[in-house]
């Protein structure tokens, strides 16, 4: 191939011709369907970042929303309005700048409870793995009970606790707030399995052992030399479970335990819009709707792709 | 005729870095009741070869030329269907691994059965009988008991007998035996080889003993193939090709047979190692690692040539370059002193 | 084997008491059950007196002990909103939840097993590849949302199927079913499938990625060696080496389907649990919502228990009494 | 769409499914959003349950159509005395059970719904003493003269004594007591029809009673009626649509035109009593979710009417309630004060509020929080976010918190009262301004119980001073005048905010017929099926 006659300048490059070079980005260019989800999930993080310079209109600057534009249909359609590409709800809302910002939301809550889950697991299964015994025994119970519960049920409990724990004053805050600790606390198990699982192979290694005898401290046996090589399982975990944050986000919202309407994700988007689907206004959820099932979608492709990328046994 | 014959065997697996020749133009025959050893560093393409008879390489690996015939009937372009039953029938197979070889979640009873009754027309009583049978013939106590027991109970090198039993249940004419007792305790691959080669004796089956230990094939082979690369380095009897050996590979194989008893002083290291698939050097493959290489060693591929009683892919032996006849008159000397001094020790 | 089963059945009481701690220290912050109970004219005072009768002013350990201390004689109490017993109103909803839950958990596995069978031995064909991108469609909307689309295609514009309840009932006894008449059908393919259909999905991929290791193990590479057929080596060798992961998973969703009902419920009108412990949560009827979240947390004990049976009838490995590794090589 | 409904017919009538009525079985199905809590008809006075209960039971009067009061179980009253009214009650009257009703049946429900369990203390509020005179005629004294005595009888439902003590129901349901009451699923009326069958939550089957005394007058065809409550609003609106119920309420607003367009439905609309208004904390001295500190922007009647003037109701009922609802300047319907006419809404203003609030020190708005129940109202939370934004624009930051009623009633209602502005309805039950003016407007006051729902505790001596005489005087005209004064008082003071009245819209398929009332109980009496 071409590329292994370049030459390298840095270590940088060096490392990016690694990459571009490696089975890894390979299997990607080699897949048309993961290019074109990898596409619209940058599509989607660029809106998420960039949104406010993209929407036509801010739909949380609630001073610039009229009850006049209420209801209109997508611009191409009879009593369109070029303004709003995909009509208005029935707050006069930008259907479209609705859809940026609520893309925003529910990535933003997606992360931070995947990322809140992905602490909380892959801590736990080091532990676990690697301590061993009685503390072992323990986190392994909480988490079978905690499995064996659905995470829905789990974050309706959770979310019923925090929201009478923190004082009720600032409902979109505080949302954000319990949305995110009630998603992430109930899907850590996953990480902590795994990571157990890979853990207590890596620890019986003996480059593990000899560290250990050397002296080297626990810590940093774990950061240096085990978690490295539990990483590729949890990306994989974290993607799916990204999808399944986004979800859960908008099923929390459907059961009245979401975001406000007046800053809504996607999810609270759909349940608003839910009620006008069969008045002939289905722009108001349709869209919506599609735009967080493409999301997904996407995001589910990417997962399913790099599962099979980083799973050596598979290739 | 011999009972297997493959003719310029050549396995390939596409990849996206271009294709790897896993096994390149090797040719071979086993006679009918023979043993032939195969040995080779892993990755040399002798499992490969192994696969490629039974007709269960892994895709996308196939067989990109040459033929196979198993007693004079070409099989390498069988269809699946057809080829299937032959083997299990006709070639038996035992794995590395007998942990693994076994589904746990059957009894040993039923792998048995369901195998015979796939190419025989017994009933399931006498299939089972025939199964109970089997066991005692691989020196499995209580059989009538531990018929009805499952893999996990039984412990490694009893569990291996089961895959030997497997292999010989419908007594096929040739045994692919995938480095059989790697996976196995020292102690017990003794008893092991020392089994199937009876077995085979007493059925009079012919084996292609795959491994990568000198010192089984020194057992049990009738005759030997040296396997480096992907091609056959030396063929031969393997009394000729231990105690003579030719290629210099096969020569600095030989330091590796511990109970041929070399002093650890005088074991004699092969520098470097075998090269990738992907980058096979043109030439002779060995050439990088020879003490003898010269100039035509790195450019063309030498032919397998008859010297003394075996078959040996080496320049060194070829008559027209007179000052490698010293150094392969030397590498000759050199085995046979090693042979004497075994015979001293021993 | 008794011991496991006596073991599991105390971490099973542990786990409830787990959950009723739990679930109790949250109907704290759900509301004021009073207000919900009285209408708009009861006066302050006697909202209070209410409230003191019910023991809500008491300490929450005081009411904690108390319903436990009901709960383990068999008592759940009194429905604040229904004014009837909280175990007969359960007895009464769980048939329609189970059945909802059994057939979308059959409709899952009869789809969802032969598809991922399928797609794992087709690694690299089309319709395996077709097959695992659609799945994905069904777990990338949200349940809701596919049950309302639903009902607009098939009750409102096509009228085909009914878009609530359960149809016609036949009664068995104790147990009202909807299985015995066409009707009742008719009534459980919408909810079934939206319920269903995100399991199926997980079933599907969950079999296609233990269909694609277990065909790389040694037993199949020999299996295949012994010359077994295909139908032999893929059936009877590999789907059984599937089962074990397959199961749990399985019994594990099964729970989850009976959680996830209460949306399915909700959106079909099906008069289940769930649709009458979200009726609960926005009334604040406590006693139906302790009950209902104690009677999950008994299902998910009970399927866990069940679901580590199968594993003995499964996996002999974990026949531990039938003998030790014995003989020697 | 013509086409399909074609095709779905021909598709339902080929599939034979959806409960075609023969000619003479007039079943008739009905959905509402929620159930009846109970069929004890003391146990809960909330409009649904009283409603379907009115089916089964009866008062000793009852409301017509028009909402005017007419006998029923008594055939005529006076008043001997201004403190004692005697009762004549109907002969022949028979119980579903076959048992006679007399004196002694009123007597028994007189003293059932004043025990402790009852919702319904307050029907019989005022009366010290119910005294039997002979088998038909019974007597009730008040304390003091009680002019609107009989205004709430008509759900105050007769039960039968010997059933009931048969039965262990003599005291209402007590959810305390551990165990069911008989008449929580099982009822004995004397109204036109009975319980066949009960699933709480999931399904009531009622049929005619043959014996009921009003028989010969009957407006109903019916020979069945099952009721399925139906939580899911698209779910109810796609059962009528598809053919599976005849009718059911509420319409959601957004589906009337849905509905109104399809030739087999139509949509019943009508004025409903209950007033929809903001109320505001003009109590404490610093609201508690305010970014204002140290005062109370809302004791300055210029930010109230600020506020008043920011929201625009006309714009509301257009867009958000699709024409379901009547904008109203008073706290009370105006189908239930005659004066309502004289008051006319602030007109909306944003310059003008925005000048308003500049003058009470704010000329940069402030934020506050606006508490919104998210499922009691007719798009309760859509008009909150409409709020929102309309004072988004003259500058004050409302935060919105839209809660499930539950957690919503828990914190804005007494004791808490843990709001600084909020959304209410309210249904005046007596169809009465006292009850208005003494629960909602009058200084709260935990001993009386007036002001027990004035959440923000708007406080003004003289009103308070009118409810008294407005309770007490017998002088219709005079009354008036009274409550005419106290409206005024509240809305030169901007105490409220009221916005509207929503409207009841029912769905009924077009071969039904049927009258809607007002207060939006639904009489079986009056449906037909064609």
């Amino acid at each position: 191939m071409a590329d292994t006659n370049m030459t390298s300048g840095s270590g940088f490059m060096d490392g990016m011709r690694r990459f571009f070079d490696g089975d890894i980005w390979y299997s990607f260019t080699r897949s048309p369907v993961t290019m074109v989800a990898a596409a619209i999930t940058f599509l989607y993080f660029f809106m998420a970042a960039f949104g406010p310079l993209v929407a036509p209109h801010d739909p949380f600057d609630l001073a610039s929303i009229t009850l006049l534009d209420a209801s209109l249909p997508p611009a191409w359609m009879e009593y369109g309005d070029p303004r709003f590409l995909l009509g208005t709800d029935i707050q006069g809302r930008d259907v479209l700048s609705a859809i940026i910002y609520g893309s925003r939301v529910s990535l933003l809550i997606g992360f931070a409870s995947v990322i809140l889950s992905l602490i909380l697991g892959v801590g736990l299964g080091l532990i676990s793995g690697f301590v061993g015994g009685a503390i072992d025994a323990f986190i392994m119970r909480v988490a079978e009970i905690q499995l064996s519960f659905p995470s829905i049920l789990i974050a309706l409990l959770i979310n019923g606790v925090l929201r009478g724990v923190i004082e009720l004053q600032n409902q979109a805050d505080l949302a954000y707030a319990v949305l995110i600790l009630s998603i992430g606390l109930s899907n850590w198990v996953q990480y902590a399995r795994t990571v157990r699982g890979s853990t207590m192979v890596e620890r019986n290694k003996e480059y593990v052992q000899a560290a250990h005898v050397i002296g080297i401290r626990p810590v940093l046996i774990m950061w240096r030399h085990i978690l490295p090589n539990v990483l590729g399982p949890v990306l994989v975990i974290a993607t799916i479970q990204l999808a399944l944050a986004i979800i859960a986000e908008a099923t929390l919202s459907f059961l009245g335990v979401g975001l406000p309407p007046t800053e809504p994700s996607l999810g609270t988007l759909i349940r608003v819009g839910n009620d006008y689907l069969f008045s002939g206004e289905w722009w108001i959820t349709i869209f919506p709707g599609a735009a967080l099932a493409i999301l997904v979608l996407a995001v589910n492709l990417l997962g399913d792709w790099l599962r099979d990328a980083l799973n050596p046994k598979l290739r | 005729m011999p009972l297997l014959e493959v003719e310029n065997l050549v396995v390939e697996f596409p990849t996206r870095r271009g294709t790897l020749t896993a096994v390149n133009d090797i040719s071979l025959h086993i006679d009918e009741g023979e043993v032939l050893g195969v040995v080779g560093e892993s990755g040399a393409g002798k499992s490969m070869t192994g696969a490629a008879i039974i007709g269960l390489l892994e895709p996308p690996g196939r067989v990109a030329s040459g033929r196979i015939l198993l007693e004079g009937e070409r099989i390498d372009n069988l269809p699946y269907e057809k080829m299937r039953r032959i083997r299990g029938k006709r070639i038996g197979a035992i794995f590395q691994d007998p942990l693994t070889s076994l589904n746990p979640l059957y009894s040993v009873g039923r792998q048995l059965v369901e195998t015979i009754q796939t190419h025989t027309d017994l009933s399931p009583t006498q299939a089972r009988a025939r199964a109970i049978e089997l066991l005692t013939e691989v020196g499995i106590p209580a059989p009538e008991r531990r018929v009805d027991q499952y893999p996990h109970q039984f412990s490694g090198g009893m569990r291996q007998r089961v895959v030997i039993a497997l292999a010989l249940c419908v007594n096929p004419r040739l045994i692919i035996a995938d480095e059989p007792t790697t996976a196995l305790d020292v102690s017990i691959q003794a008893q092991i080889i020392a089994l199937l080669k009876r077995l085979c004796r007493e059925h009079g089956t012919a084996v292609m003993l795959v491994t990568h230990d000198m010192g089984v094939i020194a057992e049990t082979a009738d005759r030997v193939a040296v396997m480096y690369a992907g091609r056959i380095a030396e063929i031969g009897p393997v009394r000729e090709v231990i105690k003579n050996a030719k290629h210099p590979y096969t020569h600095g194989l030989m330091g590796s047979i511990p109970s041929i008893g070399h002093d650890s002083e005088r074991l004699e290291q092969i520098p470097g190692s075998m090269p990738r698939l992907t980058d096979i050097p043109t030439g002779c493959a060995f050439n990088p690692r020879c003490p003898h290489a010269f100039d035509k060693c790195r450019t063309v591929r030498p032919d397998l040539l008859p010297i003394e009683d075996s078959w040996t892919a080496c320049w060194l032996y070829d008559g027209e370059e007179g000052r490698n006849k010293e150094a392969s008159k030397k590498l000759v000397a050199e085995t046979k002193a090693d042979a004497v001094l075994e015979g001293n020790n021993g | 084997m008794v011991a496991f089963i006596l073991r599991r059945l105390i971490q099973s009481l542990f786990v409830m008491f787990f959950v009723a701690l739990v679930s109790f220290s949250m109907f704290r912050f759900v509301g004021d059950p009073v207000n919900q109970m009285v209408g708009i004219e009861t006066s302050i005072a006697e909202r209070e007196a209410l409230r003191e009768r019910l023991g809500l002013n008491d300490p929450f350990m005081v009411q904690f002990g108390r319903y436990i201390g009901k709960a383990a004689t068999g008592e759940f109490g009194i429905s604040y909103q229904h004014k009837r017993p909280v175990a007969e109103m359960l007895v009464e909803r769980m048939p329609a939840t189970l059945e909802l839950a059994l057939v979308s958990a059959v409709f899952s596995l009869l789809l969802g097993v032969p598809m991922g069978v399928y797609a794992g031995l087709n690694r690299d064909g089309f319709i395996s590849k077709v097959l695992l991108s659609v799945s994905l469609v069904g777990i990338s909307l949200p349940t809701f949302l596919i049950g309302i689309l639903l009902i607009f295609f098939f009750s409102v514009q096509l009228n085909l199927l009914p878009s609530f309840g359960r149809g016609g009932l036949i009664d068995i006894g104790l147990w009202k079913t909807g299985l015995l008449t066409i009707d009742g059908w008719k009534s459980l393919i919408m909810p079934s499938i939206t319920l269903g259909l995100f399991q199926l999905t997980l079933i599907m991929r969950l079999v296609r990625s233990e269909m694609l290791e277990v065909l790389r193990t040694d037993y199949i590479k020999f299996a295949r060696a012994r010359g077994l057929t295909n139908r032999a080596v893929h059936f009877g060798h590999a789907l059984k080496n599937t089962l074990v992961p397959v199961i749990t998973i399985t019994g594990l969703q099964l729970g989850s389907i009976i959680a996830f009902a209460i949306i399915t419920e909700t959106v079909f009108q099906w008069p289940g649990m769930g649709q009458m412990f979200l009726q609960a949560v926005t009334t604040v009827d406590i006693p139906i919502m302790a009950a209902y979240l104690m009677l999950i947390a008994f299902f998910f004990v009970v399927i866990n228990l069940i679901v580590d049976l199968l594993y003995y009838v499964v996996d002999p490995r974990l026949r531990v009494d039938t003998g030790k590794a014995s003989g020697h090589g | 769409m013509r086409k399909t409904l074609l095709a779905a017919a021909a598709a339902a009538a080929v599939l034979g499914a959806f409960g075609a009525s023969s000619a003479d079985a007039k079943t008739f199905k009905w959905a509402f959003q929620g159930d009846a809590q109970s069929l004890d008809p003391y146990s809960l006075s909330e409009t649904f349950t009283l409603s379907l209960q009115g089916n089964i039971y009866e008062g000793l009067i009852r409301m017509d159509p028009d909402l005017q009061i007419e006998p029923s179980l008594a055939e005529s009253w006076e008043i001997v005395e201004p403190t004692r009214w005697r009762f004549k009650l109907r002969q022949g009257v028979k119980f579903h059970n076959g048992n006679d009703f007399n004196a002694d049946d009123v007597l028994f429900s007189a003293e059932r719904v004043r025990k402790d369990g009852s919702d319904l203390k307050g029907r019989l509020a005022g009366v010290v003493d119910v005294l039997k005179v002979d088998d038909y005629t019974v007597d009730f004294v008040t304390e003091v003269p009680v002019p609107t005595l009989v205004n709430e009888w008509g759900t105050w439902y007769i039960m039968d004594k010997e059933w009931s003590e048969a039965n262990g129901a003599e005291d209402p349901t007590d959810v305390t007591a551990g165990k069911e009451n008989f008449s929580t699923r099982n009822a004995n009326g004397t109204g036109p029809f009975m319980i066949q069958s009960r699933e709480t939550d999931v399904k009531t089957v009622l049929v005619p009673y043959e014996g009921w005394w009003d028989a010969a007058n009957k407006e109903h065809n019916l020979t069945e009626v099952i009721f399925t409550p139906i939580g899911s609003d698209s779910t109810r609106v796609a059962a009528l649509l598809s053919g599976e119920i005849d009718m059911m309420y509420p319409v959601p607003v957004q589906d009337m035109n849905r509905l109104e367009n399809d030739p087999n439905t139509e949509v019943l609309g009508g004025p409903e009593l209950r007033t929809i208004f903001l109320g505001m904390d003009q109590e404490r001295d610093e609201l508690l979710h305010s970014s204002v500190k140290g005062k109370n922007p809302f004791k300055d009647v210029r930010v109230r009417e600020a506020f008043y003037r920011a929201i625009d109701v006309e714009l509301i009922q257009k867009k958000v309630m699709r024409g379901l609802s009547t904008p109203s300047a008073l706290m009370i319907s105006p189908l239930l004060f005659k004066y309502s006419d004289e008051f006319k809404r602030l007109e909306p203003d944003a310059k003008l509020a925005k000048e308003l609030l500049a003058e009470a020190g704010y000329p940069d708005g402030f934020e506050i929080t606006l508490d919104c129940p998210n499922n009691r109202y007719v798009n309760d939370e859509a008009i909150c976010q409409a709020v929102v934004a309309m004072l988004a624009r003259i500058g004050v930051k409302v935060n919105l918190l839209a809660q499930p009623k539950a957690q919503y009633f828990a914190k804005i209602l007494a004791p808490k009262r843990d709001t600084s502005f909020y959304l209410l309805g309210w249904t005046p039950s007596s169809f009465d301004s006292w009850n208005v003016m003494f629960n909602i407007i009058g200084t709260p006051d935990l001993e009386s119980g007036r002001g027990k729902f004035n959440n923000g505790g708007y406080s003004n001596a003289r009103f308070d001073e009118l409810t008294d005489l407005v309770l007490s005087e017998t002088d219709q005209d005079k009354r008036n005048e009274y409550i005419r004064e106290a409206y005024q008082i509240l809305h030169d003071e901007r105490g409220y905010i009221p916005l509207h009245q929503q409207a009841l819209a029912w769905g009924k398929r077009s071969n039904i017929s049927l009258v809607q009332r007002a207060d939006n109980q639904f009489m079986l009496n009056y449906v037909k099926v064609d």
